[in-house]
């Protein structure tokens, strides 16, 4: 299940609905906008998400069934909210589902790495009176990707 | 034929909008569009010149200059994802 | 924040009792009780998770310090049930919050790890029919199929 | 002196209880109670021999047989511990 929305979610109804009592184990990775200081040391307000929508969604089903396929999980959820975020919010949600544990952990994470450096979406810090500064993609990022190499097919 | 540009992130800030529809007389290469392009607004030069600047052409990413474009086509121009 | 308890939890609660705008990334492991074979083939109806409380929490509050202290985390919480669970119920959560997402998802993936070999639980499979069966710990050889009645309350 | 015994897993199972006040006229180590508990049932033989059993002396892991054990010690016998 993909879904890239305005509106925040509930962790215990993505859980539920995706629930089974095939899976021993779920991992989940929630990202939230964290109360953090601009490049010039502003402390941020917000956060907008702009998107690509339609080529968004292409990349993430990508991402959803590589991890369904290579850690044969029994599900995989992704939320990803797009607009303007106040500071708290919760941004994306992944969820992997699996028998055991080690599965839908490794799963989960390469999920989230995966969407951090191949989905279409950009982020902006709102920094009050209507001024914005774009949020530049880390090199770590990037760097984390390359330990998947060797794993995904 | 007409050809969609969208633009996302710091490149619809500088442009200052987030499309184009552009009408050619005849079937280009993405290289003959850059150059179109640039000739209009040199803010595209800059933008062509970013390495980290990536292109989807709908919604399959191309890294040939000499990829033809058809009629339709719809070219988004994207800087470094930053989601999650 | 440490719990064992004989209660159901609901996800986006212990979410809100935990979140901060400190944290840019939560990572959570759930662990629900899967349908399963047991030793003898026969279907499980559910589990039963004996506990020796007051080591347990001890344990826990190790583990949880060592995941604070070793990932520099803003936040972890885990919640542990016992006595008689149904297919499909929640047995085990830990969230970890930090600033980023690695050390969240790291810590989080430690805590589970050492709960399964170092906290006083133990599992046994309902069969039906007062029929019990104790789970073994991975690894570990031979098996101690047991019958019993009064174990449980 | 009293000292309290706490059984879990198969070894509550097997010994059928969860507990066990034992009176001694005297200080005894580890070992000397795990000699008496064998004489008293030959289930303790096998509980001992077992080499994954852990024993916790108010809550605290023991590993020295020659460990002294005093008046409202609480003496836990854990088999490998399998929850989360």
């Amino acid at each position: 299940m993909i879904k890239i929305t305005y509106e925040s979610f509930d962790l215990e109804k993505e859980f539920i609905s995706i629930s089974s009592v095939s899976n021993g184990a779920y991992s989940f990775f929630l990202g939230a906008v964290r109360s953090d200081l601009s490049s010039s040391n502003k402390k941020i307000k917000g956060i907008y998400l702009e998107c690509y929508e339609e080529l968004a969604l292409a990349q993430l089903k990508k991402i959803r069934r590589r991890a369904l396929n290579n850690w044969k999980l029994n599900e995989c959820l992704i939320i990803h909210r797009i607009g303007k975020l106040d500071l708290g919010e919760k941004i994306v949600l992944v969820i992997t589902a699996s028998s055991h544990r080690t599965k839908a952990i490794e799963a989960c994470e390469f999920v989230i790495d995966s969407l951090k450096i191949d989905v279409a979406f950009w982020k902006f810090h709102l920094l009050g009176n209507d001024e914005k500064e774009i949020v530049l993609q880390k090199n770590s990022d990037g760097k984390k990707m390359l330990k998947w190499k060797d794993i995904i097919n | 034929m007409n050809i969609k540009l969208k633009y996302f992130s710091w490149i619809r800030v500088k442009l200052k909008k987030s499309h184009d529809l552009i009408e050619f007389d005849q079937t280009i290469s993405f290289k003959e569009l850059k150059i179109n392009l640039i000739s209009k607004d040199p803010v595209f030069q800059e933008i062509f010149e970013d390495k980290s600047v990536k292109y989807f052409l709908n919604l399959t990413e191309i890294y040939d200059e000499n990829q033809k474009l058809n009629n339709g086509d719809i070219l988004a121009l994207l800087p470094p994802v930053t989601g999650g």
